[in-house]
């Protein structure tokens, strides 16, 4: 990334934030934040591996929203305590873009999936019929 | 050739022999003449003016925005002599191919024309052009010195000409696709396609793909980081707002075709099977991720021209814009809801009523923002000044094509009506309406409105009108006669026909084709003519339009630095806020200006991706491997110069000032 | 080059429409007399129907489009900068009531649109059976929808009418006023299945198969193609259709009965190579089980079909021995070459030859994995598997079925560590 | 229009240009740019994600994840990347501190851990290809393979980066630039933990749920 001066710079941003010239002088965390993050990591990981290991819910949908709730939280942490996301960096940008870029993700995601769930349930040779088949 | 020769990979050169070259088709071999004559001449007339050393310090590796702005368009120019040369010789086949006739040219090389002639069209001629107009438009009209990461630009500019490098190479070297400029597989797969030309097509766009992508990010970044003070967001002019919207979509679309190519890719290189028919690959699953990317794609293409369209019609009608708010609304709308309507190119393959519906419905919504835009510009309109120059007449002439080709997009949102007139002429109709009528007249419009800002004279008028009326007649007969073609059950891509009442349709559009061409003469005589006049052309202004925005108020072509100080805005129309309120030029206190270096690491790192790109093409492994390093080391070396930027000293700044002052003085006297 | 059929004889029955005042945006000066828009006059109910959606879009988008359009040309003459009698109010710009009218009206449509959009969607889903014949008949009761099955093939297409037992190439006819189900695949790549005069388009895609219902309600010569580019032979890739009364269809299967040659599933690999302008052509009698061969990509031998596929999917695979066990090179290919330069020679999914054979592989790969055993082994029969008790009974003889034992060496067909020899 | 209500007030002289500019810091793009492109990533996993998805079933008549996969082997690799996370974490902190020694320490652990996250990751892949599922068996191995191992191309292009930091923040010290850089490393590396969550719990958790 080539550096250079812009005097416009930063005074596009919107002005009700006080931005200061050095977008440097922001948090970059703490030994704290970094411990409780790591700390919190480390017990969400744990206990989804734990619960698909043991088997302890014996339901395997409720096995399933556990974890991915358990994965949720910890991207959650990720993003708070390790890449220190909150609504002041860059003047709010970073948070729209990533606002941004779930909505997309969610988007694709689901929508391919329920698409292809549909185009299978239609065009899929069929299990069932094939069963029935002399 | 004919169709896929197996040979087994040799070490030295894999697949790549003597047969590759097309040396046994006569049309190839007389393009090749003729574009080796031409390039010779080129080359040659280059060295005997000594001006490689000039090309390479003051343009290839140049780093200033609008010397890249300007690169982008000629290379959309070029490509767009490449692409229209493959149309015209699929309207001569389509016109020729009847009543037994087999036309002009094989299967082989006709599909490899259509496909070719679709892949170019977009990504090698309206993407340039695209982001060639926001390069060089977007810093000047935020008031900034140049992009956010200016290196970083020079490199996506050559990668996409790597691309496009890749492409034409293809043309003599081996072949290009047969399969649709989508690709979609099986057929795109190693089992139907297993020459080089789905690799080609593979490899350029991924090339070209970083390209676009990183000048996404970067322009996303100049618009939110480097506007002129006072400059709020809803103090941005049109044009801008739609690039940022624009780049949002690129960065958010193109790497969704970045995997999906990376998929295929690996499906032909090593076996995988995504979207192969065995070893439960789902061949759907590709339809569905590419158009995921190709359905906010044409919107890339389309809002930049809906931003010139707005520019243009609020300068030429010596208005304000009519509802800015609610036009940035409705670009946003937009943005967001390309994303949920991709479905709509695939309802035929049959994913049941209520997914088909909900895409269809999702689909018309995007014309409700589209239309209030349209009654934003006609109402721009009312109660103005219009003078008729040439970006105005591109102007009302998108307005009385778009809604016609916005009207049979609707119509094929329609799912059952889109049952009987998918893939048909109808939708080739469509959104040729669509791209020619609104992205391409809207280049036209920028090109002709901004010439002067790049060059400091304008475009002789005369050669523009001919170009003009060329085009806009040129459109109405060879489209017009394929919406009638699609009505008739006329399907696309086909090469040859029996039924004798459709000859003459075929006939009317190639007319047509005809006339685009002779527009697309006038156009480039227009730049010729318009550099030979250059003196009689001249404007000294640099604000030859009586227009609104920033770019304006500095000099026509403008100094390195664009301004010499930092304008600070108070007003949506901020050049016309300062000349209505007796704004005057800065004549001393000149300050030095710190700019950032031109850099050769750019072309060198694109020259490494054609190799690898090559390599990867023909199977040379030990070339992909060498390029790969290169690539990498080249990459990492770069990163070891820290030494990016220098001053412009104050006494040049003020040397160019006083210069300006001087032809400023001329004209008022 | 061969000559179509079709080709040789081109349509006469489409009708003819004069002066089209719908698209009177057309430029439409020359050749009215020669125009078939088959599209706009259909000879199928569900075309006709379709048809009428298309009219009725337009005409209500019409009603923003041309004030727009006219308002344009209006304005650009009115306030062109020479008329300095018309107005001239350069700080004019916003207006609530204006903004108001400008995103209402589109949205008014849009929503008259989006109704109609949501309805027609589901009437005219092509997976829907028919319901009407006519927009005044009811379909009887009593009447059953014509079976075709429609396999897109390199670059013909094959019909196989599975209650008459006939199939032909290229040829497609169907009787008037009795509603037709196709069933849809294809045997290699992409193509749609389109017969503009009797309904809209849908994808043929291999290994899949999609639905469409259709009726035919007067009688009619057209034709019917590809829609979706599907390589070289694509702009030959045509059929005849024919609606034709209920005896001349009878006695066209009659004649169908009396050609010389059945599609076997040997006959079928061999329609199969790709071939350019094929001529029309019937065979007498078809192997019942060839369509739901070709659909589950199991014609060959010692293929499995997807449905086995997938019903072995469903319960969680093979196991890790079948990771190399059960895949074998690949001798007949359509297509000259199908492997990777990377990923080694072509192969196949191997078909299970018996179910004590399925049961002793699963068995062996269930001990493999001791730490995650398959939870459930019995239902795995797929259509590669004989149901016990109706084994090769009332098939022709002539060529195996999808559904016959299929004939392994047997040590072919047992699992061990083989890998496709790269030859 | 109402934009036009933000000028000064009559009488007071609108002021049109700077003339006093002040220097900003080079770079002053770089971090947001670095978090746009890391989003546009975020997409490309998001697309592989949705092929895992659709296809993570078809296991073509072969073994499906219950035979392959071995979560405590996946266990100890995830293990590895959070520790290597938080050892980056450590990194920077001594970088904010403006200690060179301790930051190049923290980034050799971090590169050592991460090192051992892609061994084993390769141990996996080679163990499978030897049982014969490779990418090449089933659309479910394709996805599989071609998902984790985007992921670990990431890590290993990290780990080159990361080298390459070390050097120049040998030779040139924890200048500015070097401190920018080494953020957008580390906004990187977080990342990749954050699309690994994704992957152990998608592909190897939800795996074994099947």
């Amino acid at each position: 990334m080539s550096a250079h001066t812009t005097p416009a710079a930063d005074h596009g941003h919107d002005h009700a934030h006080a931005h200061g010239h050095d977008d440097h002088a922001e948090p970059h965390g703490s030994l704290r934040g970094y411990m409780i993050g790591f700390v919190l990591s480390v017990i969400l990981t744990a206990i989804p591996f734990w619960l698909v290991m043991s088997g302890v819910l014996g339901s395997t949908t409720a096995t399933a929203l556990a974890i991915m709730g358990f994965a949720v939280v910890q991207i959650v942490v990720h993003m708070i305590y390790f890449l220190h996301m909150n609504f002041r960096t860059e003047g709010g940008w970073s948070m729209l873009a990533l606002g941004f870029t779930l909505i997309l993700v969610v988007i694709t995601l689901a929508g391919s999936l329920w698409v292809m769930y549909h185009l299978n349930t239609n065009m899929m040779p069929s299990v069932h019929d094939m069963r029935q088949m002399p | 050739m004919s169709a896929s020769p197996t040979i087994e990979p040799s070490f030295l050169f894999g697949r790549l022999t003597l047969e590759a070259i097309p040396y046994h088709e006569p049309i190839l071999v007389a393009t090749f003449a003729v574009v080796a004559l031409g390039g010779i001449a080129v080359l040659g007339a280059l060295t005997y003016f000594r001006l490689w050393g000039y090309l390479w310090r003051e343009w290839f590796t140049s780093v200033d925005h609008k010397k890249i702005g300007i690169m982008y368009m000629v290379l959309g120019t070029i490509m767009l002599l490449r692409g229209f040369a493959d149309a015209i010789m699929m309207r001569l086949q389509q016109a020729l191919a009847f009543g037994g006739s087999d036309g002009y040219l094989p299967a082989h090389h006709y599909d490899q024309v259509f496909t070719a002639h679709g892949v170019i069209m977009i990504f090698f001629v309206a993407m340039p052009m695209v982001t060639g107009l926001m390069n060089f438009v977007v810093p000047l009209q935020i008031g900034a010195r140049d992009v956010s990461f200016p290196f970083l630009n020079n490199f996506s500019f050559w990668m996409t000409v790597s691309g496009a490098v890749l492409v034409m190479t293809s043309l003599f070297v081996g072949e290009f696709a047969q399969t649709g400029w989508l690709a979609y597989p099986p057929l795109s797969g190693i089992g139907y396609s297993p020459y080089v030309g789905v690799d080609y097509y593979i490899w350029a766009l991924q090339i070209a793909g970083v390209g676009t992508l990183l000048s996404g990010v970067n322009l996303i970044c100049t618009i939110v980081k480097m506007r002129a003070p006072g400059m709020t967001l809803m103090k941005m002019p049109v044009f801008t707002w739609t690039a940022l919207c624009t780049n949002v979509l690129i960065v958010a679309a193109f790497p969704v075709l970045t995997a999906v190519l990376a998929l295929l890719a690996a499906d032909r290189y090593i076996g995988t099977n995504f979207f192969t028919n065995d070893f439960g690959g789902n061949p759907m699953m590709y339809v569905n991720l590419i158009w995921i990317w190709g359905h906010p794609e044409v919107y890339i293409l389309i809002l930049p021209a809906f931003g010139i369209f707005s520019e243009v019609t609020s300068t030429f009608s010596g208005k304000r814009l009519f509802g800015y708010t609610s036009m940035v609304y409705a670009t946003v709308v937009i943005t967001i809801l390309s994303y949920l309507v991709w479905l709509h190119h695939f309802f035929t393959m049959g994913s049941g009523a209520s997914v088909n519906s909900f895409f269809g419905i999702t689909t018309m919504i995007i014309s409700i923002p589209t239309g209030a835009k349209m009654f934003n510009w006609l109402f721009t309109m009312y109660r103005g000044r219009i003078r008729f120059e040439l970006p105005m007449m591109y102007t009302v002439a998108f307005m009385l094509i778009f809604v016609i080709g916005g009207m049979t997009g609707v119509l094929l949102a329609v799912p059952p009506a889109d049952f009987v007139l998918h893939n048909s002429l109808f939708l080739i109709a469509h959104f040729h309406n669509v791209i020619i009528g609104g992205v391409l007249f809207g280049m036209f419009a920028g090109i002709a409105f901004w010439w002067p800002k790049a060059f400091g004279f304008k475009l002789d008028p005369f050669w523009g009108k001919m170009s003009f009326w060329f085009w806009v007649v040129g459109f109405f007969f060879a489209f017009m006669p394929l919406y009638v073609l699609g009505l008739m059950g006329v399907t696309r891509r086909l090469r040859v026909f029996d039924d004798p009442s459709l000859h003459i349709w075929f006939l009317i559009a190639g007319f047509g084709a005809v006339l685009i061409a002779c527009g697309i003469g006038s156009f480039l005589i227009q730049i010729g003519v318009s550099i030979l006049r250059r003196e009689q052309l001249r404007d000294t202004t640099g604000d030859p339009w009586n227009a609104r925005t920033l770019e304006w108020a500095t000099s026509s072509p403008p100094p390195a630095y664009n301004f010499a100080f930092t304008p600070v805005v108070h007003d949506l129309d901020a050049w016309w806020d300062m000349k209505q309120r007796g704004y005057t030029r800065p004549l001393t206190g000149f300050k030095p200006i710190h700019m950032p270096r031109s850099s050769g690491a750019g072309p060198i790192l694109a020259g490494f991706s054609i190799v690898l790109g090559f390599a990867l093409i023909w199977y040379i492994w030990w070339l992909a491997a060498l390029a790969f390093i290169g690539l990498i080391g080249t990459a990492i070396g770069h990163t070891f110069n820290y030494n990016r930027d220098f001053d412009i000293p104050a006494e040049e700044v003020a040397r160019t000032e006083d210069e300006r002052t001087r032809q400023l003085a001329q004209v008022n006297a | 080059m061969q000559l179509l059929a079709p080709r040789a004889e081109p349509p006469q029955v489409y009708i003819t429409l004069r002066c089209l005042r719908l698209i009177a945006l057309l430029p439409l000066v020359a050749c009215l007399g020669g125009c078939n828009f088959v599209v706009l006059a259909p000879t199928g109910d569900i075309a006709a129907q379709q048809r009428d959606l298309l009219v009725v879009s337009t005409l209500l988008m019409l009603l923003i489009i041309i004030p727009v359009m006219a308002l344009t040309a209006f304005f650009a003459w009115k306030y062109r900068a020479s008329n300095t009698d018309a107005p001239y109010e350069p700080e004019w710009s916003h207006s609530t009531q204006m903004e108001l009218v400008i995103w209402s009206a589109p949205l008014l449509i849009i929503i008259c649109l989006g109704a109609l959009t949501w309805m027609g969607t589901h009437l005219l889903d092509p997976y829907r059976p028919l319901d009407r014949i006519s927009a005044d008949t009811a379909v009887p009761a009593e009447m059953t929808p014509l079976d075709v099955e429609v396999v897109a093939l390199d670059w013909k297409w094959l019909f196989i009418y599975p209650e008459q037992g006939i199939a032909t190439v290229n040829d497609l006819a169907a009787p008037v006023g009795r509603p037709i189900r196709f069933r849809i695949t294809s045997s290699s790549v992409m193509n749609a299945f389109y017969v503009p005069t009797l309904a809209g388009m849908i994808y043929a895609m291999p290994g899949m198969h999609t639905e469409l219902h259709a009726i035919a309600n007067s009688p009619v010569e057209s034709r019917g193609f590809s829609a979706n580019y599907s390589g070289a032979g694509f702009s030959g890739m045509f059929f005849r259709f024919r609606g034709l009364p209920e005896a001349d269809f009878d006695a066209w299967v009659a004649q169908a009965k009396q050609a010389p040659d059945a599609l076997t599933r040997a006959a079928y690999l061999e329609l199969e190579k790709p071939s350019q302008n094929v001529p029309a052509r019937q065979y007498s009698a078809v192997d019942p089980a060839l369509f739901d061969a070709i659909l589950n990509m199991c014609v060959e031998d010692g293929k499995m079909c997807m449905s086995e596929m997938m019903a072995i999917d469903a319960k969680g695979g093979m196991g890790i021995e079948s990771a190399a066990a059960n895949t074998l090179p690949l001798t007949y290919d359509k297509h000259s070459r199908r492997g990777t330069v990377l990923g080694g020679a072509p192969s196949y999914v191997a078909g299970v030859c018996t179910p004590e054979e399925a049961s002793r592989l699963l068995t062996l790969s269930s001990a493999a994995r001791a730490r995650a055993p398959v939870s459930d082994l019995a239902p795995v029969l797929g259509a590669g598997l004989p149901v016990p008790g109706l084994s090769a009974t009332g098939l022709p003889a002539a060529g195996a079925s999808a559904l016959s034992p299929i004939s392994l060496p047997a040590s072919e067909a047992l699992p061990g560590p083989r890998r496709p020899s790269n030859s | 229009m109402t934009q036009a209500s933000g000028t000064p007030a009559s009488g007071e002289a609108p002021v049109f240009y700077e003339v006093d500019e002040h220097p900003h810091p080079e770079g002053h793009s770089t971090m947001l740019g670095f978090w746009i492109y890391l989003m546009s990533d975020c997409l490309i996993f998001a697309v592989l994600f949705a092929t895992f998805g659709v296809l993570g079933g078809s296991y073509a008549a072969g073994p499906g994840p219950k035979d392959l996969f071995d979560l405590e082997l996946v266990a100890l690799n995830t293990s590895m990347l959070l520790f290597s996370s938080i050892t980056y974490g450590f990194a920077m902190l001594a970088m904010e501190k403006d200690r060179v020694k301790v930051t190049q320490l923290w980034l050799v652990v971090t590169a050592v851990f991460g090192l051992a996250f892609l061994s084993i990751e390769l141990y996996e892949f080679h163990h499978m290809i030897a049982e014969g599922a490779t990418p090449q068996r089933s659309a479910f191995l394709s996805a599989f393979f071609t998902l984790v191992g985007t992921h670990g191309l990431h890590v290993t292009f990290g780990l080159i980066w990361l080298v390459t930091l070390m050097v120049q923040v040998g030779q040139r010290g924890l200048v500015v630039a070097n401190k920018r850089r080494l953020m957008c490393l580390s906004m990187f590396w977080h990342f990749l933990d954050v699309v690994w969550i994704g992957v152990f719990t998608f592909v190897y958790l939800m795996g074994m749920l099947r």
